[in-house]
């Protein structure tokens, strides 16, 4: 990660960044958030019609569950203890795919490896590692309807995340329609990558340095709110 | 904090039906339909529908007055027996007819719901029904490719709905009513009771309120 | 049909003889019976073992409701008001026709217009008829493990429904596995057709001028209980 | 009358399982698997498995024994990175591994019960898990060619069976369970409790009776 904003905010700076860009859409929405910095963004949700659907089948996913709260047989897709909501309802994960495959899941967040300047994602494998699982990833890629990437701007050795072309295992093409990093907001426009709004820790040619992505910057280029 | 409204009215609700709507309606027979709904989309000026349901009730009953009314220009579904109309208008070249075998037809619309475009499945190999359509073998066995079924509206039959839209049905009244409600644009559904948010069991809702549009609530006896 | 068998015996004759064949499997049955002839199969069955599913979304249907018994959301696939038994329990189109699809159904029972002497069926359109529906017949013949035909031996200006080749759009091919009529009892072994018993109204010579398929004989021909 | 018994022990339902098996269980990581079945698994000789679930627990916990006793031939699933002795035993070239993607894992496993040999779906076009699929163009997208995925053995976990075998779930731990009961030749369900016949709710009912051939009780807290 680049040293500009310290390491602690850079998660919560990104969740809260996308809980707001659900709350102003100011509208019913079902949203599935995955593994990591995009379960924080259930954190920063004030809005009682935003809904969060679990894969694992369970629709009105509440706040983690602490203590005596815990259920071993009440979790989400991160297999972390999770709590009820008023009218949430379970279900098998044949249903729960169907929502998010046929379309009803307005929205999903998830973490990548990298996104390409045509709205690649690549988040499901590093080929020959210790890890094998595509879990969920491809069916929500291809099955909601807005795809949101929550990652940080670099990865941990420094080397950007926003590529020219994916070097990994591609997870979904060209469904990328968001990416929300510490340094910037980013819309894709029929493929194109468009920079909307900007840390305020960073300019545009900074930005550049450490972005190996070709991006447009939008017109009414905004500060990113920290 | 915004409020999250789903209930109305059943002519607020019918309001948003078009003329030339593919519509799915709930029920088997002339049971477990919704029946204010229907009725409100009789005695409307709605036309060229294409209704997609089980059956057409019977004559001048129920889905039957669809028929009666002239609002149908085309029918997909798969036992019109119980209402001999519907022949009638087909030889007389008055409405198109599709027939689908009836567990084609249940698995085509949760399959719309769901996502899948096509799938495949041995009902009707080598008959009438199958006539145009691909066949692939697996496993050695013939099997008919066959396509989801899609609807702008989906009119849909429930027994509770808490006030969100989660819903419970009755006995055989769940039917079809289930997979329309996952497999339209917009889906209204005609209940018996709405109760508070929390009132039904997580565990024993049938359709999550993620499906549901409107709710209306049945008046009538 | 023939004079051989009163009329008012013809239909409750085979049904009690198909309720024998499932009772005297002694095992667990699941099966689906057809509007009609094969509706009264239930009036036989004396047997705690043997459910009945209505393709309309219910196992454990029970008997037909009568009086204060009946509640117009609770019926049959003929539309008939019927009762629950203990254990019943309600699904949806898509979850029944899975069930006989997937091969969960052990055995149907339809009626048929013809039959033909390689176990074709045809039992859901005359064309150019005042009826235009297939309902779930084409279904169950392919996906039921057993498909039972019952029928009255002739039709009713005495043609004979046990034919060489199917001259109405077929149902299914080659599905047939017993068909029972109040004059005999047949099954197909390798698509060939086989009286197995035979009612003590006629012999087998009898039998051959009332039935336009080709059948043999079983060796252990036995006579039909009536 | 003859008497209808589903209920038996876990030995006497392990003892239907034979080496070389596709076996389902049902769970979601180490959550809403069926305990004391599996343990009687691990426990056994049966070895030469090919076990079909989400995942496979973390090393040497709930599945994941599986892998350090040596009784797994090839695993199907879609998530393995809870537990990195599948990638290593794969590396190693000790086991095959068959990745897919969770939504169609779930699909396929249902599709097998339903008795669709094969659907499509959109996940994963392009990429290195469609590789040697057939794919083709609905709509004017593109869908991969999805087989059902059938089993011999269904270890589910339920929460309460009648005597008869109907089966309800508990919260998350429903999962996979209902569709594996209806995938395999012969379907075990391990419950918390087991209730009179009449007992269960006929609404709430997940899984009828008919999908299921043994209900073992579980004993151990």
């Amino acid at each position: 990660m680049t040293d500009l904003v310290p390491n602690e905010q850079v998660k919560t700076r990104i969740a809260r960044r996308i809980a707001h860009e659900f709350m102003s859409q100011r509208r019913r929405m079902f949203i599935n958030l995955g593994v990591g910095t995009p379960t924080l963004v259930a954190n920063y949700i004030r809005d009682e019609i935003i809904f969060l659907q679990a894969e694992n089948g369970m629709l009105g996913v509440g706040s983690r569950a602490t203590g005596d709260q815990v259920d071993p047989l009440l979790i989400n897709a991160g297999r972390e203890p999770v709590t009820e909501t008023p009218g949430c309802c379970y279900f098998d994960s044949a249903t729960s795919f169907g929502m998010i495959r046929g379309g009803h899941i307005d929205a999903t967040v998830i973490g990548a490896f990298e996104v390409d300047e045509t709205g690649n994602i690549a988040n499901w494998i590093i080929p020959n590692g210790r890890q094998l699982g595509v879990g969920g990833a491809m069916d929500l890629v291809a099955g909601a309807r807005q795809v949101v990437v929550a990652m940080p701007h670099t990865s941990s050795n420094g080397k950007p995340k926003l590529v020219r072309t994916c070097s990994l295992p591609v997870t979904g093409y060209h469904e990328a329609d968001l990416v929300v990093t510490e340094l910037g907001v980013f819309r894709f426009r029929d493929q194109r990558m468009v920079l909307t709004e900007i840390a305020p820790e960073i300019d545009v040619a900074g930005l550049k340095t450490v972005t190996e992505a070709d991006f447009e910057v939008d017109p009414g280029l905004r500060p990113m709110p920290v | 904090m915004i409020l999250d409204e789903k209930t109305c009215t059943v002519a607020e609700a019918v309001a948003k039906i078009r003329s030339g709507d593919r519509i799915m309606v709930g029920g088997f027979g002339n049971s477990g339909y919704p029946e204010e709904l229907v009725d409100a989309v009789t005695e409307s000026a709605l036309k060229d529908l294409t209704i997609i349901s089980n059956d057409l009730g019977s004559p001048g009953i129920g889905l039957g007055r669809f028929l009666i009314n002239g609002q149908v220009k085309a029918l997909i579904g798969n036992y019109y027996n119980w209402n001999p109309d519907v022949a009638a208008a087909k030889n007389a070249g008055a409405i198109a007819v599709t027939l689908v075998p009836q567990g084609t037809f249940a698995e085509g619309i949760r399959a719309a719901g769901v996502g899948i475009p096509a799938f495949y499945a041995a009902a009707g190999v080598g008959t009438d029904l199958a006539a145009g359509k691909k066949t692939a073998q697996f496993d050695g066995r013939e099997y008919v490719l066959e396509r989801a079924i899609h609807a702008d509206v989906a009119l849909v039959r429930a027994y509770k709905a808490d006030r969100r839209g989660n819903l419970v049905y009755y006995k055989t009244a769940r039917n079809f009513n289930p997979l329309m409600a996952m497999a339209a644009r917009l889906t209204i559904a005609e209940v018996d009771e709405i109760v508070p948010v929390g009132e039904l069991d997580p565990e024993c809702i049938v359709t999550p309120h993620l499906f549901v549009d409107n709710v209306v609530l049945k008046v009538k006896p």
